[in-house]
């Protein structure tokens, strides 16, 4: 009880209010299109949250993630076609993402910086154009770019798919928190800050940073089965399509690259866009690239990066942890 | 008398056709501190890269505790025991002053972040940081980052230090407390390369000096032998 | 059942292709060699070409090589304007903020591609891109044979234009050693806006040869970013000849694949070469 | 002719500079002494441009250059010889001093500057159409010399142009220095060769921990054991007694 106690902050309280009111919603009978909305962004949160772990914390620019969801996707989609329920393809295929990450591990960490960018970009295309040709289950009909329809998906409620999502964007942001405080955590970052310092202080480089591609490879690819299910359809051109590395760098860059806070803003303003910009669907990469530079121009730190620098957002945050400290020792 | 704890045979690099090191040989005792020196580009640093294993010789052979370690790469070589400082010094500037030295605490001992924490408070001592442990290492005064380089190595708590010119870039008034420091460091029974340009830290730290030149070691010996010979002279001074 | 003699046409095909792919990394390698930057944008905009010469061919009726005077241009410009706003200021943040810019760029110019021209497949089509030519009993198109003929000239013009000129030589300097260039006296933020805007004309050019061979998309520009960084990893950053034997290896990679296991397969085949070299090799296959 | 004036230098939190004055006077040959990071490299690199002071000032022929750009200092008339020669090494002998032509005014000279770059160093001439990695590195020094003097200098700066070169070619290097400065060329050199510098030059600025420390004409200086000590904070006689 003491130890709960002595994490009780403001934050963390809003934070767990929050989670609590979330978690009812659906039972609480909110309308069916915020609960959409809403798995949106557990799915985003969670996939920003593991690219922010990549990019911010351990200087990996990843450009795969697409393949990783893609390839969880797919393992949902192909197992129920051999009769594997649904929730054990969203575990098997987090797992398959995992040794897939671990497999291009070795052509990509010996890349550096741009080259690893550009490395892992070729890596989502490769899969695309793997997963127009090869069709192992279904008929003529099904697979290639015709894609699958996930099957016994009849009697599975919307709210379960709506707690899985919410469960893996909360786990997302727990394995952060711990990766953070970890001995990992403090290697990624002396790795980011000086590779070379960093190796000549023991820190074996390949292994750590091997980790958090894993970690993010499997997280991700929870993420993206659980979104396919909710599709209940799986087709190569849009599953390992830019656009999904698009939504998860702006929501990171947007909400602010290297903080904790940052994915969950950025992410809740992904999702505000599009269904904003719904109206204009057309347009709306060309919106979030000009939203993706200037931000990145104006506030490398997003707006995680400005509300730091605001006084205001300080002043309020500090007034309100004293008065919780004061009323803990009453 | 005893195994050398570092033995360095023959080493030699080139870079690019432009001559770093050739065939440079040389012992360090456990316990004892050799100076390294010799003017600008004479190949000192290159040789503390190499023994680190920053990059691998062309030819010759690095023996540590007895074991050949030419070519192990640099988390290699900190895991048995040899921690380096750089002459310029190399932070991780988003880190506070307690991270950076846990980092080389926990990754080169390769303890659990508890073990490393636990003796922690001395390395602060040891290197006059105990009031900046929180301060991001960003903003830290040249001599604190200097200090900060030397904790940092020391946090390993390490067999063979190497450091870079500790001293270079430090006032009149700021050399004693590295001095101190490197005593201190002797005292602990730790066996140190020190490449040095200030010539009263190598003098008073020191118990053997080997100069080179060029990439080739002119000569070795007890300091006041080498600060009176000719062709050290020589070679800082010109003909 | 393959017999030597049946080689020789995509072993032709496959180099002559080579040249275009040489044509579409040209401007990737220069802009990398000089600022150390990987332009993911590049694709994209050898594609902003290929609509350019679209737009001129339907809208205004000319021939696609003669839109170049109004593409080489606008991408001279937007080139420039690239470097001189954008990247130059990113460089300065992090290192990882020119790649997330040049991503952002990427995406801006695929929607405007999209919203001027439709999510449709073009094609640059004329009377004589779709004729052939023969050599011996073989026959091949005189798109493939123009290409080729375009990436020799461009390259001799490029190499001599950085031989000769202060401005090339200047470029040439900066991309060597950026400090003693600026000691020179040289203007290196002035002139990286000057390297960017020449790979952009490579761009254009390039742009308007793949579509007179390819049809493509607004979505295209990955694929080609794809290509043309196979080509300079295969032939090293920053090197004309390399860049020019790279394409022609791609170039042959695809035919050759494409001959034994069927179309379908050749561009997967291209990125598994890409990722096995960047394994063997990260630093290219000719690289320094 | 050029005025420095207090200046602190950072690179980046690291303080290299530290209230730094030095004065060249028209024609004069001047030495800037010291050991390894003593801020020789990067009070010539901020003359130069490429570092900025964070206080104080630098003035050239009555002019403030303190935030001008590399471009713009070579363009009035200053120009440095990096450290480690800075040549480029892919183009060839006769590109790399073209390219040392670049600036405005030194355009129009090139001609003439190059025939002036081949009677101070005929070797160069013969080696022209060679790339300039494969020349030795004393003719390289020659090479980056000879492009500093293209660009038409009034001050030419050198950074340690004896590093890793034979007494033979650091003599040579001083001969040409000595002709260079007798056109006209007024010559600000970094030295680690204490004995050398002081010998070749008519006064010398002794840097140590970037600070000045001891400044002078050669004569002055001339006291060696004074300088020993700027050099090594410490005399030989001073080690002996200390043990």
């Amino acid at each position: 009880m003491k130890f709960l106690v002595s994490r009780l902050t403001i934050g963390n309280v809003i934070v767990g209010a929050i989670v609590i009111i979330l978690v009812v919603l659906p039972v609480a009978g909110g309308p069916r299109e915020w609960l959409l909305y809403l798995l949106l962004f557990f799915i985003y949160l969670a996939m920003a949250n593991m690219w922010n772990l990549l990019a911010g914390y351990s200087g990996l620019i990843s450009l795969c993630q697409p393949a990783f969801l893609g390839i969880a996707g797919y393992a949902v989609a192909m197992g129920t076609w051999v009769s594997i329920p649904w929730w054990l393809g969203i575990i098997g295929g987090a797992i398959i993402a995992g040794i897939f990450a671990i497999l291009i591990a070795f052509p990509v960490f010996r890349l550096s910086g741009i080259y690893f960018a550009i490395g892992t970009l070729v890596v989502p295309e490769a899969l695309r154009l793997l997963f127009f040709l090869w069709k192992p289950v279904g008929g003529e009909l099904q697979g290639g770019g015709a894609g699958y329809i996930i099957k016994g998906l009849a009697d599975v409620q919307m709210s379960t798919i709506y707690w899985t999502a919410l469960g893996i964007a909360v786990a997302s942001a727990v394995i952060m928190r711990i990766i953070l405080n970890s001995r990992l955590g403090l290697g990624l970052a002396a790795i980011r800050d000086n590779e070379r310092a960093a190796a000549s202080c023991g820190v074996n480089t390949f292994r750590i940073k091997l980790y958090p591609f894993l970690i993010s490879a499997v997280i991700t690819g929870l993420a993206g089965a659980v979104f396919y299910v909710y599709q209940g359809y799986i087709e190569p051109s849009s599953t390992f399509n830019v656009k999904w590395t698009m939504i998860i760098l702006l929501a990171t860059v947007i909400g602010g690259l290297r903080t904790e806070g940052g994915p969950i803003i950025g992410t809740i303003i992904v999702v505000f866009l599009y269904f904003l910009l719904a109206r204009y669907a057309g347009y709306s990469l060309l919106i979030q690239g000009v939203i993706l530079i200037a931000i990145m121009l104006l506030s490398p730190q997003g707006i995680v990066g400005i509300m730091r620098n605001t006084r205001f957002y300080r002043a309020i945050f500090q007034l309100a942890n004293r008065r919780l400290a004061n009323a803990k020792t009453e | 008398m005893n195994e050398p704890i570092l033995s360095i045979d023959g080493i030699t690099k080139h870079f690019g056709g432009i001559v770093a090191l050739e065939d440079v040989s040389f012992d360090v005792q456990r316990g004892e501190i050799v100076g390294l020196m010799g003017p600008n580009g004479a190949g000192k640093t290159t040789l503390l890269n190499i023994i680190a294993g920053e990059y691998p010789p062309d030819s010759g052979k690095i023996k540590f505790k007895g074991r050949d370690i030419t070519g192990y790469p640099s988390h290699k070589t900190c895991h048995l025991g040899i921690a380096r400082t750089y002459q310029i010094p190399q932070p991780f500037v988003t880190l506070s002053v307690r991270d950076n030295l846990l980092v080389s605490a926990i990754f080169g001992r390769q303890v659990s972040k508890a073990a490393a924490e636990l003796e922690h408070d001395r390395i602060f001592d040891l290197a006059d940081l105990s009031e900046k442990k929180d301060t991001l290492t960003g903003e830290l005064t040249s001599l604190a980052l200097k200090k900060l380089e030397l904790a940092r190595a020391l946090a390993r708590d390490p067999e063979l230090l190497l450091l870079d010119e500790v001293a270079a870039g430090l006032t009149e008034p700021e050399m004693p407390r590295i001095l101190a420091t490197i005593k201190e460091i002797r005292n602990m029974g730790k066996s140190v390369v020190l490449v040095e340009h200030v010539m009263k830290v190598m003098v008073n730290a020191v118990d053997r000096i080997v100069v080179i030149d060029k990439g080739m070691k002119i000569c070795e010996g007890k300091p006041e032998a080498v600060m009176n010979d000719c062709k050290v002279i020589e070679a800082y001074f010109g003909a | 059942m393959t017999d030597v003699g049946t080689l020789v046409s995509p072993i032709i095909m496959g180099i002559l292709l080579g040249g275009l792919y040489a044509l579409i990394a040209l401007g990737l390698s220069m802009v990398f060699g000089v600022m150390r930057l990987i332009n993911l944008a590049h694709g994209d905009l050898v594609i902003l070409g290929s609509y350019i010469a679209f737009a001129c061919m339907t809208y205004l009726g000319m021939d696609p090589i003669l839109s170049l005077v109004i593409a080489i241009p606008v991408l001279f410009g937007i080139g420039f304007f690239i470097q001189q706003f954008l990247m130059s200021r990113a460089f300065a943040i992090s290192a990882e903020a020119p790649l997330i810019i040049a991503f952002g760029i990427a995406l801006i110019i695929q929607n405007t591609n999209q919203i001027m021209w439709t999510p449709l497949s073009r094609g640059l089509t004329t009377a004589y891109s779709l004729s052939s030519f023969h050599l011996g009993s073989y026959q091949f198109p005189l798109s493939y044979l123009l290409n080729f003929i375009a990436a020799v000239v461009v390259m001799l013009a490029l190499r001599e234009f950085l031989r000769r000129t202060y401005l090339g030589k200047a470029i040439t300097a900066a991309s060597q050693d950026r400090r003693a260039a600026q000691l020179m006296g040289i203007n290196t933020k002035m002139i990286y806006g000057f390297a960017f805007a020449i790979a952009m004309i490579c761009a254009a050019i390039a742009g308007i040869f793949l579509g007179m061979t390819f049809p493509f998309t607004p979505t295209s520009g990955i694929q080609f970013l794809i290509i043309a960084f196979g080509v300079v990893i295969i032939g090293g950053l920053g090197s004309i000849f390399g860049t020019f034997l790279g394409g022609i290896i791609l170039g042959l990679v695809q035919t050759l694949t494409g001959f034994f296991f069927g179309p379908a397969t050749q561009m997967l085949f291209i990125y598994v070469i890409v990722l096995v070299i960047l394994a063997i090799r990260p630093k290219g296959l000719l690289g320094r | 002719m050029l005025k420095v004036r207090d200046i602190d230098v950072f690179h980046e939190t690291f303080q290299a500079l530290w209230n730094v004055s030095l004065d060249v006077r028209k024609g004069e040959m001047l030495a800037l002494i010291g050991a390894n990071t003593s801020g020789k490299s990067t009070l010539l690199d901020t003359i130069s441009g490429l570092l900025h002071p964070t206080k104080g000032s630098i003035e050239f022929e009555g002019k403030d250059i303190t935030k001008l750009d590399p471009y713009q200092i070579v363009e009035l008339g200053i120009t440095q010889v990096p450290e480690g020669r800075g040549i480029f090494p892919e183009m060839t002998a006769l590109d790399n001093l073209v390219i040392g032509s670049y600036s405005r005014q030194a355009r129009a000279k090139r001609e003439q500057n190059l025939k002036k770059v081949y009677e101070h160093f005929p070797i160069l001439e013969g080696r022209k159409k060679q790339t300039a990695k494969t020349l030795s590195g004393g003719e390289q020094q020659m090479l980056s010399i000879g492009r500093g003097l293209m660009a038409d200098p009034k001050l030419m700066l050198l950074d340690e142009m004896s590093l890793g070169l034979a007494p033979i070619i650091v003599n040579e290097l001083f001969k040409a220095l000595r002709e260079i400065r007798e056109t006209g060329i007024t010559i600000l050199f970094v030295e680690q060769n204490v004995r050398r510098s002081i010998q070749e030059a008519d006064r010398a600025y002794i840097l140590e921990n970037g600070r000045v420390t001891l400044s002078g004409t050669s004569a002055e200086l001339c006291e060696e054991e004074q300088v020993k000590k700027a050099y090594f904070g410490i005399t030989t006689a001073e080690i002996c007694e200390e043990k």
